[in-house]
């Protein structure tokens, strides 16, 4: 994918000589830090890697990177990264959207570049907020949610980044939190390795607009409760030492939350609900649970195991380069000859 | 004088009356064959050395039920000895395969013209779908015309008699028949079109043999005189046409655009074309002409809707290659925002746009040219961009190569404005030499020395276009207002100003790179200039010549590029006292160049689906050349 | 929602003066009739009852109803019918589009109605190809699908309407065949009943463009063992005489056809997976099956057991009728008085 | 003449210098409060009799780091005992809390001007943050200028020492200390802010307390003469304005947009607006205001995007609501198509453009004029449309009412051109009587008798408006042509060009139904005649009569209405020799008058993100004037 120069670049190599301009204590910094330090764990080249994003808070990202970027407009990046890479495919490129760019303005690009599995990755900053116009509903914000363009509080029923990324038949959706930067680094480098679209949504804290908003499963005290790391063929647990779990009940369509261990009242591991990222309707319903009755679910709830031909490699294929003589088609079909 | 070098067909006989061209118009119902009917005429007559000039009539609905006047499909055909150069004002000989054919294309028969219609098909009840209280051929209603009521029906069907097929197959064949009968009734060769025939039938069992019968039955018909006696000729000759010599194929304005991009393609170097694009009448027939251009570096891709094909051209463009969207006005309209991002990130694009009559879904079949406007004006703030239009199918080579050249020198969306008229007729184009066409390649910088993104050509003012992948030149570009001098973002006031001049500036400068302005006949001076731009270029031509055979002194330009304007095109104005502007739109391009220039610039406007017919241009140069100067002026 | 007339309306009262302008043998002539015929069962009005539509052969839907009717623009029925709704909640809106119009241009128009749940139904006529525009692929054309724009087969994976429509958020998502005229008049009724936006996906046949391209499972002599028709609370079975049925692996995820009865290598009915249309994974599951492996599901893959207040119930909870003096927020602030 | 009835501030000491009006910014970070203190000491000035105008400066970042130049807050106020039309060209005092802001806002300053600074904060680390290389305060550069350093910050913190703050929320009444002082420097009465503060910050502890304290504290700092000796005054005085008696308060052009539209809804006797829009700067706020008039029956829609925000408002017209759409440039360059369906469907509708600066993203915050060609050409076809410009804030109340009267009279779409400047910039406004302002009630067809869709009225040419719902009128309408006669499905040839002339005069007739252009100032004829729209308004008002006051022949229109054009303006045009059109765009409404009137008309035009200054619309009077008239035609 990018050629390889003489000495691997360190994460610090990626960043560009720009001022970082995001209020300070976004989320969007540690973001940063995350794709910095994947990208060097990759051995990406700057001049082999683009950024594309459309516009908001989180679409300033370009700006901080060295490689080459693109800041376009409002939840259009998906198309263009898609005619970026039909026009360059030999070119790493990176999606970064907001919960409002890629899922208000920008849904319709996005279901199509997920549905074509186009070879790119797309990073979802989902604040559930506006934040570059200060602070109006976004189409992940909760009901109630209470901002300048809803006083009384949202009243329309949010969309679910994963969800919407399975129902539109995306091949790796996954999740991970902005603050548990090991994990996202970690995740980038598997979403890379994923050939066609991978599909990454970060929860991400805008602490100006809406602060705290995750809090009941990032914020360090509560989060081994009310997260789940999901890992492909591994027991479904959380919890401290993982003293919980999952289980399914096929009869009622319903995960259970369960105390792990031989005792009474608890599940024994071998009858937890076991991982399986091949599976859609699995994903959709891990992807479902929100706390307090459920951990939110981190990691990669959906990985298509067989991976085909990718959409710019299916269209691209056999393309030869420009140039050839048009005298064959300009003859094709019935000529005839004027003579002076 | 010029000759083709085809066989000739067989001499007139000696009741044949000369014509200079005529006009037959080809109808029947969408399932009839009548576009493939008149397609192979017009190629026959091209092939037998006429001029020739074709265009389509077919209706909005996909396949309408038989019989209705909605369902009609029609195809008409003007070919001559002289300079064909529209598909004709009037209908000469009308072929009608049933009565809703008749009702819907008599009245563009010129009177006197003769109707070839197929009594068999004139029931109670396909009299009934057309909407005809009484038959048509028993009362008055057609006393002016010639008519030769034919049972083209019966004849067909016993023509293919032999080849046992279906009465539906065999009915089919009645197109065929026509055909040959018109061939006849224009003394032209079939040859070409039994070797069409044979060619498309292949492998179809009796099929082609069957039609290759009803051609020559119809043939036949005429020869052997069977025609009914109506006291009118019935039989022509047209001379050939002295077209330049070479070697010619016909082309419709949407072949010759896809061909013109994809040769731009090979002349800028460049490795790849994106062709993304919507579908949308009647701009789809360019996304599947260049679908099959894959051979020549073209991809296409079909976007999830206008906006997103506008957006992958822009990031092909990013990514290097040469990034094309195309659409019709409504499409346009949506990629308005992202065009922008074009103008302000300084990418070249081309947008091609196959107008069509609105506004909103208004008449998606039919011609218009009401997109200027939209093309220079309809993005958010100031946003210059090029601006070209091909006047006539075979021109639509050149524009599109001058597109490409121009969108990839100055770094800019250009607009390639053709149309519903342009895209669908077709006419004699003689193959251009393609070794001698001139190349201009595209350039990338790779120099990282001094490199900032808005770093200009002190000529043309264009940035550099930069390849991601290339080392030591990554930066970051957008649609946030950028510092002239260090390429970062920037929010000055006076740079803000200082950018907005320079955008206009380097569109401007577009003019010192294009041919200056010609006159195409007249005078460079007088009393009356006739400017026009586009697919009216035929029907403004015929009109000028014909009031300059009158003794008018008037004179005809034709603009291919709307902005910028030719560098002369003021001086040249400036040399006359009135200005003429025929538009098929409400008054668009005579309001720019009443704007831009001193001039009294009145437009003739009509919006009626089709391109003006030459006697309307003629009677407003009549009245022009009439009017007191100052009215004029107004 | 719709105010009843004098006497209950047939079928045909519905039908418009103008003449229908399908292709003689198109599916869309079926689903008129249908349509026709549940508005009569369900005792609709005239004026009271309202189609709007984008732009394709569907969309030319209203112009044959005698009910008031809006043929807009391509894609956006969606948010124009939501617009109607907020002016005129009594009225009962039904959206008509096309594949190409729902989930092409309008596919974010279709999300977003979808997850906020206004109070309409919308119908999507699928029949995996672009009918008005002279047939070229369309986003639920299969691989391979050869068109006027891809020539050497379309290389884009398709977008499943159903799945789309369940990761958006839908709360009521059915499956219908146009020329099975009982059940889709059935399904409409249900689909009106639905408090909130139901989603009807018909599978059309364009006989012109795509012809057949559904006959794996519509045609009569094989439909019984390719389609399946799901109703809540009932053993999945289909099959002549329903000797055959489905069951599902909790380990693998995964659905099995089996047959159905006591013999050897067969399931008894018991053991089948039963439908629960509450469930959003298993209409996933349902949702995503395609012969020859698996039947076609047809009927109510999901239902939302529990239907909120809708958007426009919510958005417009009292809201006065305008009129109210101005002079309270011109007056609210710091006024002061310039006396002569 | 009128005296404000509030008391008044207490007597000037004797070392103030009178002053007719003062310019006075204050400058700081974006968490510093600065937005607040403008706007409270605006206030109070006008409660203290003073005309005022005032226009808010913020940075693009939402929090920007502390101490960057990007990241400074500004807020303007300009007051005087004179009409004051504009925010100010120079600013007179400038009040910079910290060194970004003094840099940032220097350049603005008139030479001889004041600045007060926080001496506190000018830290190495802020003077590099500021990237100041050495302390201006140590070197020549703040020369031209009186300097008043100022140890603000201890200042404050003594003052609020007693109420045991954080040392951050204690910083934080840094705000409150400058107004303060501010108050005493221009004899300002204070206790309406310090009512202000006291709610403002009720229930919240010291808080209230503490700002208080530090608004006394700064006050008294002044009055007890603690000022440094600079040996220049820094106490002034400004007396009353004239102001027409009434009750006043000060508004936004976007409160008093808000307001117009509810009133023109109330006026209009529809049952509810529709108020869709996508949040954009700098629409967002319209959107929020109107979020409050729900008791008003407003109902607001954020969308999804800004096509779906245009199709609802479309939906809820063909519903039978007011339907209003809001965004900036990049957002109605999408709506487009859509406003294309409402051109042909005939339906109301309101499309409010709050521009800014382009292309493209161009700078999001900043004011521009530019969107006037998008708003009239920025759909496919012809699809003319009317289109009306606010001049002032306060104005916007009346556009607010116009655009939904005629909207809804004559069924048809109208774009409100109101901009960055407008909606942020406040002034003082009467208000209205509410109860004598005109109802203009919109109809509603229940006649079945004879009716179609397309039917009109023969005098607006309007055709009928019909609820959904409404027994006996079920029609279909659409995007398609219609005949004219039936409302039929119609592609024929005539009735599109027919139709097309009727969309166009429907929009002309209007100009039937709104005032005749009025002569601002000066006398109906001339030499030259300056033309404005939108938000220039009050720099060429203030140019025009400085220059009459020199002796000028000049006069002064401003269009409300863009189009149609007020039917007498072409007579009231030809009464001048030259017509001088100053706009913040590259010359757009100069270009329209070219083109429909025989005019000689000349463009001033600047782009630098803000409104013109008074002085270049003053030297470009000089420069028509003085031109030889040949060359001002050009
Ligand atoms: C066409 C267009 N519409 C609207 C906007 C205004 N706008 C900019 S960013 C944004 C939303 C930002 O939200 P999100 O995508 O969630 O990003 P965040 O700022 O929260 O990171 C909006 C509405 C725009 N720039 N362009
Ligand atoms: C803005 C715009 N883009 C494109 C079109 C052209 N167009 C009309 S219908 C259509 C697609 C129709 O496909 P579908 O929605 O599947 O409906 P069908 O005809 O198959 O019923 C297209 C591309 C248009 N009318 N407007
Ligand atoms: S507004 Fe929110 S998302 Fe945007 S930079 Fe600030 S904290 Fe981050
Ligand atoms: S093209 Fe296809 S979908 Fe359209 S009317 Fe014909 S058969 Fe029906
Ligand atoms: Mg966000
Ligand atoms: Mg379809």
């Amino acid at each position: 994918m990018t050629e390889t120069t003489l000495s691997p670049l360190s994460a610090k190599d990626f960043a560009s000589d720009q001022e970082v301009r995001w209020c300070p204590g976004c989320g969007d910094y540690a973001i940063l830090k995350g794709v910095q330090k994947a990208l060097a764990t990759l051995g990406a080249t700057r001049e082999g890697t683009v950024f594309v994003s459309g516009i908001g808070c989180a679409a300033r990202f370009p700006y901080y990177m060295s490689t080459y970027g693109f800041h376009t407009i409002h939840g259009r990046a998906p198309a263009i990264a898609t005619g970026l890479k039909l026009a360059n495919p030999g070119l790493d490129v990176w999606v970064v959207t907001g919960d409002g760019d890629g899922l208000s303005i920008g849904g319709n690009h996005l279901l199509h570049v997920l549905r074509r599995d186009v070879n790119l990755q797309i990073l979802l900053f989902n604040n559930e907020i506006y934040g570059l116009t200060k602070g109006q509903v976004s189409p992940t914000s909760r009901v109630g949610t209470v901002t300048p363009s809803t006083p009384r509080g949202s009243v329309a029923n949010p969309v679910h980044p994963a969800s919407f990324a399975l129902g539109a038949g995306a091949r790796f959706v996954a999740r991970a939190i902005d603050i548990n930067l090991k994990h996202l680094e970690a995740l980038l480098v598997d979403a890379h390795a994923h050939r066609g679209t991978a599909f990454v949504e970060i929860f991400q804290n805008c602490v100006v607009f809406n602060d705290g908003c995750f809090s009941d499963f990032t914020d360090r005290k509560r989060a081994d409760d009310t997260q789940i790391l999901v890992e492909h063929g591994k027991p479904l647990r959380f919890g401290k030492d993982g003293n919980k779990g999952l289980t399914f009940d096929p009869k009622s369509w319903k995960l259970e939350v369960v105390q792990v261990g031989d005792g009474p009242e608890h599940v024994p591991e071998d009858e937890l609900l076991v991982h399986d990222e091949t599976s859609r309707p699995l994903a959709m319903l891990l992807g479902q649970m929100r706390p307090p009755d459920y951990p939110m679910a981190i990691g990669i709830l959906y990985r298509d195991p067989n991976p085909s031909a990718t959409y710019d490699e299916a269209l691209l294929e056999g393309v030869p380069p420009a140039g050839a003589s048009l005298s064959a088609p300009l003859q094709a079909g019935r000529t005839w000859k004027v003579s002076p | 004088m010029s000759k083709a070098s085809l066989p000739q067909a067989n001499g007139g006989s000696p009741s044949r009356e000369r014509l200079d061209a005529v006009v037959v118009r080809f109808a029947g119902d969408s399932g009839d064959g009548m576009q493939t009917a008149g397609t192979q005429f017009g190629i026959q007559a091209a092939l037998s050395g006429s001029d020739i000039s074709t265009f389509p009539d077919y209706p909005a609905e996909i396949r309408a039920p038989a019989g209705t006047t909605y369902g009609v499909s029609a195809f008409q055909v003007h070919f001559g000895s002289q300079d064909v150069k529209t598909a004709g004002d009037d209908v000469d000989v009308l072929v009608a395969l049933n009565p809703a054919a008749l009702k819907v294309n008599v009245g563009d028969l010129r009177l006197g013209g003769t109707i070839v219609l197929d009594t068999d098909a004139f029931s109670d009840r396909n009299l009934a779908k057309a909407g005809y209280a009484a038959n048509p051929l028993d009362d008055e209603s057609l006393a002016p015309y010639v008519i030769l009521p034919l049972d083209i029906t019966t004849q067909t069907l016993r023509a293919v008699e032999a080849f046992e097929l279906s009465t539906k197959e065999a009915t089919r064949c009645r197109n065929m028949w026509a055909i040959g009968l018109a061939l006849w009734m224009f003394d032209r060769e079939r040859q070409a079109t039994i070797n069409w025939v044979q060619k498309k039938f292949e492998g179809r069992g009796n099929i082609a043999e069957a039609n290759v019968a009803a051609l020559n039955a119809g043939h036949a018909f005429g020869e052997t005189a069977e025609m009914p006696s109506t006291g009118a000729t019935a039989a022509w000759t047209v001379d050939p046409a002295e077209l330049p010599p070479g070697l010619y194929r016909t082309v419709s304005g949407t072949e010759a655009l896809a061909w013109g991009l994809t040769s731009g393609l090979a002349s800028s170097g460049l490795e790849r074309m994106i062709f993304a694009s919507y579908p949308i009448t009647p701009a789809s027939p360019l996304l599947h002409a260049l679908t099959r251009m894959r051979d020549h570096g073209v991809v296409t891709f079909q976007a999830e809707d206008e906006i997103a094909a506008a957006c992958a051209a822009i990031g092909a463009a990013y990514g290097g290659a040469l990034g094309v969207t195309s659409s019709s006005g409504p499409g346009i309209a949506l990629k308005g925002e992202a065009i922008g991002l074009a103008v302000g990130a300084e990418l070249p694009m081309i947008v091609v746009n196959s107008q069509r009559a609105g506004p909103s879904t208004g008449m998606p079949t039919k011609t218009e040219q009401s997109d200027l406007f939209q093309a220079l004006y309809g993005r958010n703030a100031d946003s210059p961009v090029a601006v070209l239009a091909p006047a006539t199918p075979t021109d639509c080579f050149e524009v599109g190569r001058e597109a490409v050249r121009v969108a990839t020198k100055f770094m800019t969306p250009v607009y390639i404005l053709t149309d519903a008229y342009l895209a669908n007729a077709a006419e004699p184009w003689r193959l251009p030499d393609l070794d001698a066409l001139p190349s201009f390649p595209a350039e990338f910088r790779t120099d990282p020395e001094g490199y900032h993104p808005f770093i200009r050509d002190p000529e043309t003012l264009a940035r550099p276009w930069v390849r991601p992948g290339t080392p030591g030149l990554e930066h970051r570009i957008g649609g946030i207002e950028r510092n002239a001098d260090t390429s970062h973002i920037s929010y000055d006031r006076e740079n803000h100003d200082r950018m907005t001049q320079i955008r206009a500036e380097r569109i401007q400068r577009i003019a010192n790179h294009i041919s200056e302005q010609a006159i195409e006949q007249g005078e460079s001076s007088g009393p009356l200039l006739v400017l026009g731009w586009g697919s009216t270029f035929g029907a403004i031509s015929k009109a000028v010549e014909r009031a300059r055979h009158a003794g008018r002194p008037v004179s005809q330009a034709h603009l291919r590029w709307l902005w910028p304007f030719p560098r002369n095109l003021a001086d040249l104005l400036a040399g006359f006292e009135r200005v003429l502007v025929p538009e098929n739109n409400a008054g668009q391009l005579v309001q720019v160049v009443r704007a831009t220039f001193d001039v009294g610039a009145v437009g003739l406007n009509r919006v009626t689906g089709r391109p003006f017919r030459i006697r309307e241009i003629e009677a407003a140069i009549d009245a022009a050349l009439d009017a007191q100067p100052k009215e004029a002026a107004r």
